[in-house]
């Protein structure tokens, strides 16, 4: 096998990781930016997209494409249902309790999920069946195409949202300064809700389209999360596009790291660069000292 | 420290001195144990996060080093335990030293992800420095602690050992709180602005905070390794990490006492949950919810809050 | 807010104001002298010591002390504990002597304690010594604020809006602190809106705008000036 | 909130009331720890769903000598300091006879420590042969130059484990490499417990069986692609891969395999044993080859072979119960459960007795992990006949050739 076709593969795999920490990263932000919140259960709505999408097409038997969509319902309420109940009521509390409360929600949900699904693996057929495709020397799944593109669309769709609707502009005005956006007459608790919601719909489409290539379980949640934050960070809090790209960024030094220089240490090597992003430039790439002032603890 | 805090420090050393008589057993001690190393851990993590207001999602990595240092070095090396536990403390202090200079000057979630991913870089290297750490599989046959002829070598006493530390630590923290250093910790958390007007250093004073806690958290991991005798990458992960944040909060981590308090109830919890099988989980993130939900200042603060609102409610 | 050419002396023992529209670059001044924003051009001499690019804590130790304009109390801590931060760049004792409690510590915290409860008698707050800093009256809050800065025993003084926000009878108090602070041989350098308070206590005034000195001189001078009245234009001067 | 000072209430007393309840029969304890939680909660949950059968099925048929057993079932959530409580608890509180359990390697050690010092026999449901093996014998073998050569000579004496060892899997697998002129191999191993203590066999035997590693790559438990692993060992011109590890990355690296459509074969380790991985895996699964005990190609040995009743019991019994695919994972605890119950009908409920029991007497005994031949020198009991080469095919299990 040469060099060419290697670092091809290495690229596709690190795109589809990519995607997904992309998208982790972006529900992130989005809350982030409504609330200030780091909610460390966004990796719990990429979950419950996979285990749902496999309930309604495995066990209901409904046709795949309608499937996503309930999916993407489904998980929405459960973004709804989260804010309402765990995050509307705390208003006065400390940033600090906020992400312990989401720590606990998350632990919850997998509470929910090991007693719903139990604690076993489960598949989905990919959304289109065919052979991998052979590309310089590269295989690659079809199924990378759906994920790849699914996620570029979201992305697409985010930006024009958040700077082409009333609605999107609003919300990126309560990220900027929340009393002077209510003053504005902008209602601050439909906004969070909407972000909560939001947030949760990019998980689902994450878990429903990732499941395909890696499975689902109660307890995959954390790890994604935690790749998601990572990309938040790196791409500068508060910033959808820089989200997106460093998810990308990361995913792809993870699987170059793994495939020339050691697969145990492809995590630290993603996460040194983080860190020394970090000490360089401490609001991440693309974030401005600024943003990185605007919310602490 | 006031009169107050002397009268419960005392009354605390006195139920720790009194306590094993009317509960022997070496399961409940074991619990009392893991009760007084997570006390150690998150009073440090108290000081750090609720008097001088900085994060530490990584703090997991400095129970971890303490462990490591001291399992490593006894078993592969023959240190003595005296010599080992004091480089685990020497270790903890360097790394935290290192990594708390630039990152110290990240704020807020960027401070945050620093930490984490610190904490995660420590953990990957557990696994993989199998040579020394023995990889994923753990380290085990860590030698008991001795103190000249005398063997920790059942729980009743290693629970005299670990309680003994932490009620020192304890004592170092209350003073410390009360003393021109914790004021000047406590008047960041308030106004950095201020602070440093007032002639606080801030940079200096974070990074003593930060290598205090880190000595905590590296000193309840020496005596951790040597209790279970036996330790694993996966008992220092970020979840580890999170979980002791979540003690703190939990208990009310603006109160060094609200600290102990949650590393206590968290600790006892899961066992006294063992009753709903494999469904703990849920019961556990439920009963969480409920405690954030209702106290969100911690149990210590919040009950008495919680129970003027009720006695309140129920006269209207 | 940019400070573009501004240069003056303070004498030591006198009270100078420095005045001007909103935005003219008071605070910033502040922030400059005291380090919290970085120096691009210029220098800062304290007592012929260069200190233009030292760190925010520095000042304290040489004996610049400061006032914020919107109030900077440590809402965390009591009245007492307030003032008692204000000491603590004239002790010593760390982090290690702090947690054991060493004697030499106990030392200073007593003379902390005596310090601290002296300043508050000095303005007849000691009985409100352990309730929340926060939960004073905005005027005492002001007061408190400058008796922390007192604490560390300046030299130099600055007060950013002292009077801001405060009634008539309270101003006339705060006229008082700063004199016998001044009394006490402190030099004093006030930023105020306050008109009136200005032209009472001020040996010297500098005027600002758009980060420029357009006036400086004594009280009665400035004010027939015929810069600062087009600076003022529109009736802001409040002699009332 | 009155309401809800009741539901507290209710909440408080239904914890009370829960842990109340004492029987008056006088039952044998026997202490089960499982990762019934937590990232091995895939050995755990069959391991705890085979100790509730096999609790009811040796009550109803008598118990032993007349008493029922009690198996009081413990979770460690995966994690040592869980395991170590779970068990001084068994041993305090409930006073059990016997501890089984637990499911992973590293939960097992820290447990044998205890369970050592109480002098109270241990069966272990994990792999790794240093959970039997003193520390010193095991630095001796690991560090002696003919390490690839190397058996245990003594176990510690109170411990023992009926899974197969990893060094019987590597060595099933290797021999049969050998037989098929497989000689550059790469490796790909979990970073667990199970996966670290496979890759540390392989690297050792590869010697012994003529086989250069020529890749040595590793992965999380949590991780979602292993494709960059497996790109590079196709690169480094491997003539199969062999993963080693459990649970869902299992299926995650066969499918893997398959998208990049590598023409070399994959093997397995025994941790492939359950049914539900080749379903996981989709068709991926396909040729993969592996060592598995015989549980689960049970219907195709012949009837009088001497684990067939066994099997065929539990295998059916367990998917009629359960709902689920029979692993090879809840075989280890029936193993360990009928061991210790054979002894206590023997020897009664004295610990001493039964370890002796367990050490000398247990000879020629079938389970569901092959036939044991327990001994002062293996405290595992088995050899490489317990295991067998079989390959997928047709979403089946059959015998490899």
């Amino acid at each position: 096998m040469d060099l060419q076709s290697q670092i091809v593969q290495y690229l596709v795999t690190g795109l589809t990781l990519g995607s997904i920490y992309a998208m982790v990263g972006l529900g992130f932000t989005i809350i982030y930016n409504a609330t200030g919140i780091i909610n460390l259960a966004q990796g719990e709505f990429v979950m419950f997209g996979g285990l749902i999408m496999v309930f309604l097409t495995a066990t209901l038997r409904i046709p795949m494409f309608l499937a996503f969509f309930i999916t993407l319902a489904l998980v929405t309420v459960i973004g709804i249902i989260y804010e309402r109940v765990f995050i509307n009521p705390l208003k006065q509390t400390s940033l600090i309790t906020l992400i312990i409360v989401t720590v606990a929600v998350s632990i919850f949900f997998r509470g929910i999920a090991m007693f719903i699904w139990g604690k076993n693996p489960y598949s989905l057929p990919p959304f289109s069946s065919g052979k991998p495709i052979m590309f310089a020397g590269a295989a690659i799944l079809p199924q990378i195409f759906w994920v790849l593109g699914l996620s570029l669309l979201t992305v697409i769709l985010m930006n024009l949202f958040f700077n082409r609707t009333i609605t999107g502009k609003a919300m990126s005005a309560c990220a900027g300064n929340r009393l002077a956006a209510s003053l504005m007459g902008i209602n601050v608790s439909k906004m969070i809700l909407l972000s909560f919601a939001l947030s949760a719909t990019l998980g689902a489409i994450a878990g429903a389209s990732i499941t395909p290539i890696a499975l689902m379980e109660y307890d995959r949640g954390p790890l994604l999360a935690l790749k998601g934050f990572c990309a938040a960070v790196l791409g500068g809090l508060g910033l959808g596009t820089g989200a997106v790209v460093a998810g990308f960024i990361i995913g792809i030094i993870e699987s170059f790291s793994a495939g020339f220089i050691s697969s145990g240490f492809k995590d630290a090597i993603a996460l040194i660069i983080l860190i020394l992003v970090l000490f360089i430039k401490p609001s991440g790439i693309f974030g401005s000292e600024e943003v990185g002032k605007v919310k602490q603890f | 420290m006031g009169r107050k805090n002397y009268f419960k420090l005392l009354s605390l050393s006195i139920a720790v001195a009194v306590l094993p008589f009317f509960i022997r057993g070496d399961y409940y001690l074991s619990v009392l144990v893991f009760m007084g190393l997570n006390g150690l851990i998150v009073m440090g993590l108290s000081l750090l996060m609720g008097y001088a207001g900085q994060i530490s999602l990584g703090h997991a990595a400095f129970y971890g080093i303490g462990a490591y240092c001291t399992g490593v070095l006894t078993t592969h090396f023959g240190f003595s335990i005296y010599l080992s536990f004091l480089a685990g403390i020497i270790l903890s202090v360097l790394v935290a030293i290192i990594v708390g200079i630039p990152a110290l000057r990240l704020k807020g979630h960027y401070l945050a992800v620093a930490t984490l991913g610190i904490g995660e870089i420590v953990f990957i290297i557990f696994n993989e420095w199998m040579k020394y750490t023995g990889g994923p599989s753990g380290l085990s046959n860590i030698p008991g602690v001795h103190l000249g002829n005398f063997q920790f070598n059942s729980s009743f006493r290693f629970y005299y050992l670990v309680w003994g530390i932490n009620l020192l630590a304890l004592f170092f923290s209350l003073n410390l709180i009360h003393s021109r250093v914790g004021r000047a910790l406590r008047s960041m958390h308030g106004s950095e602005t201020a602070a440093s007007a007032m002639g606080v250093n801030l940079s200096f004073l974070k990074i003593q905070v930060f290598v205090l806690s880190a000595v905590y958290a590296s000193v309840a991991g020496s005596l951790y390794a040597h209790f279970v005798s036996f330790i694993s990458p996966n008992n220092f992960g970020l979840m580890v990490s999170v979980m002791f944040l979540m003690m703190g909060v939990i208990g009310g981590i603006h109160n060094i006492w609200g600290a102990l308090l949650g590393a206590s109830l968290l600790t006892f919890l899961p066992e006294y949950l063992r009753v709903f099988n494999q469904y703990d989980i849920l019961v556990y993130g439920a009963i969480l919810l409920a405690i954030l939900l209702f106290m969100p200042e911690g149990i210590l603060e919040g009950t008495p809050v919680l129970i003027r609102k009720l006695f309140r409610q129920r006269k209207t | 807010m940019a400070i573009v050419d501004l240069s003056f002396e303070v004498e030591p023992g006198r009270i100078k104001s420095i005045i001007g529209p909103n935005g003219a670059g008071k605070t910033t001044l502040f922030n400059l002298i005291t380090g919290v924003h970085p120096v691009s051009g210029g220098q800062i001499v304290f007592q012929g010591k260069d200190i233009t690019h030292q760190k925010p804590h520095y000042g304290a130790g040489i004996g610049i002390s400061r006032t914020f304009q919107t109030i900077e109390l440590f809402g965390n801590m009591n009245v007492l504990e307030n003032i008692m931060v204000g000491c603590h760049s004239r002790f010593k004792s760390g982090l290690l002597a702090s947690g054991l409690r060493l004697p030499r510590m106990k030392k200073e915290e007593a003379e902390i304690y005596e310090n601290s409860m002296k300043l508050l008698g000095r303005v007849g707050l000691s009985s409100k010594a352990q309730l929340p800093a926060s939960s004073l009256p905005l005027g005492e809050q002001k007061t408190l604020e400058i008796l922390r800065a007192l604490a560390t025993e300046p030299q130099l003084l600055l007060l950013d809006e002292p009077a801001a926000g405060l009634n008539e009878s309270e101003t006339d108090g705060m006229s008082e602190l700063i004199y016998s602070i001044r009394d006490q041989g402190i030099t004093i350098l006030l930023v105020e809106h306050d008109m009136r308070l200005i032209m009472k206590v001020s040996d010297e005034i500098v005027v600002v705008n758009y980060g420029q000195k357009i006036a400086e001189g004594p009280p009665d001078v400035v004010q027939s000036d015929s810069l600062v009245i087009e600076a003022y234009l529109g009736g802001e001067i409040d002699y009332a | 909130m009155k309401k809800f000072f009741l539901v507290f209430l209710a909440i408080v007393l239904f914890l009370f009331g829960l842990i109340g309840p004492l029987s008056a029969a006088e039952p044998i304890k026997i202490g089960f720890v499982a990762s019934i939680t937590g990232g091995a909660s895939f050995l755990g949950e069959p391991e705890k769903n085979t100790a509730l059968m096999v609790q009811e099925w040796i009550n109803k048929a008598g118990g032993v000598n007349g008493r029922p057993i009690e198996i009081i079932i413990e979770d460690s959530k995966s994690g040592a300091s869980e395991a170590v409580l779970a068990t001084k608890k068994l041993i305090e509180k409930d006073q059990v006879v016997v501890i089984i359990g637990s499911s992973t390697s590293g939960e097992s050690m820290a447990m044998a420590n205890i369970c050592e010092k109480a002098q109270i026999p241990m069966v272990s449901m994990a792999a790794a042969s240093q959970i039997v093996t003193p520390a010193d014998e095991y630095k001796r073998i690991v560090g002696s130059p003919n390490a690839a050569f190397e058996v245990p000579k003594v176990q510690r004496p109170w411990i023992f484990k009926t899974p197969q060892t990893d060094t019987l899997a590597v060595e099933a697998i290797y021999a049969y490499m050998k037989k098929k002129g497989i000689s550059k191999v790469g490796i790909i191993t979990v970073s667990d417990g199970f996966g670290s203590s496979g890759q540390a066999e392989l690297r050792r035997l590869a010697k012994k069986y003529g086989i250069t590693l020529v890749a040595d790559e590793v992965y999380g438990p949590k991780d979602s692609d292993m494709s960059a692993q497996l790109t590079r060992i196709r690169a480094a011109g491997a003539y199969a891969v062999i993963n080693w590890s459990v649970g869902p990355v299992q299926a995650i690296v066969t499918k893997n395999w398959k998208a990049l459509a590598m023409s070399i074969p994959l093997f397995q380790s025994h941790g492939f044993g359950s049914k539900q991985y080749i379903t996981l895996a989709g068709g991926a699964a396909e040729g993969v080859i592996c060592p598995l005990g015989r549980l689960v190609v049970w219907e195709q040995l012949p009837k009088n072979h001497p684990q067939y009743a066994i099997l065929s019991k539990y295998a059916q019994e367990y998917e009629k119960q359960f709902k689920a695919e029979v692993s090879t994972f809840g075989g280890h605890g029936y193993d360990a459960i009928y061991m210790v119950v054979d002894a206590m009908k023997k020897v009664g409920t004295d610990k001493t007795k039964i370890r002796d029991y367990l050490e000398n007497t247990i000879k020629n005994w079938p389970g569901t992990g092959g036939i044991f031949n327990m001994s002062p020198a293996d405290h595992t009991g088995l050899d490489h006949t317990a295991f067998q080469m079989i390959t997928v095919f047709n979403g089946d299990w059959v015998i490899a050739k």
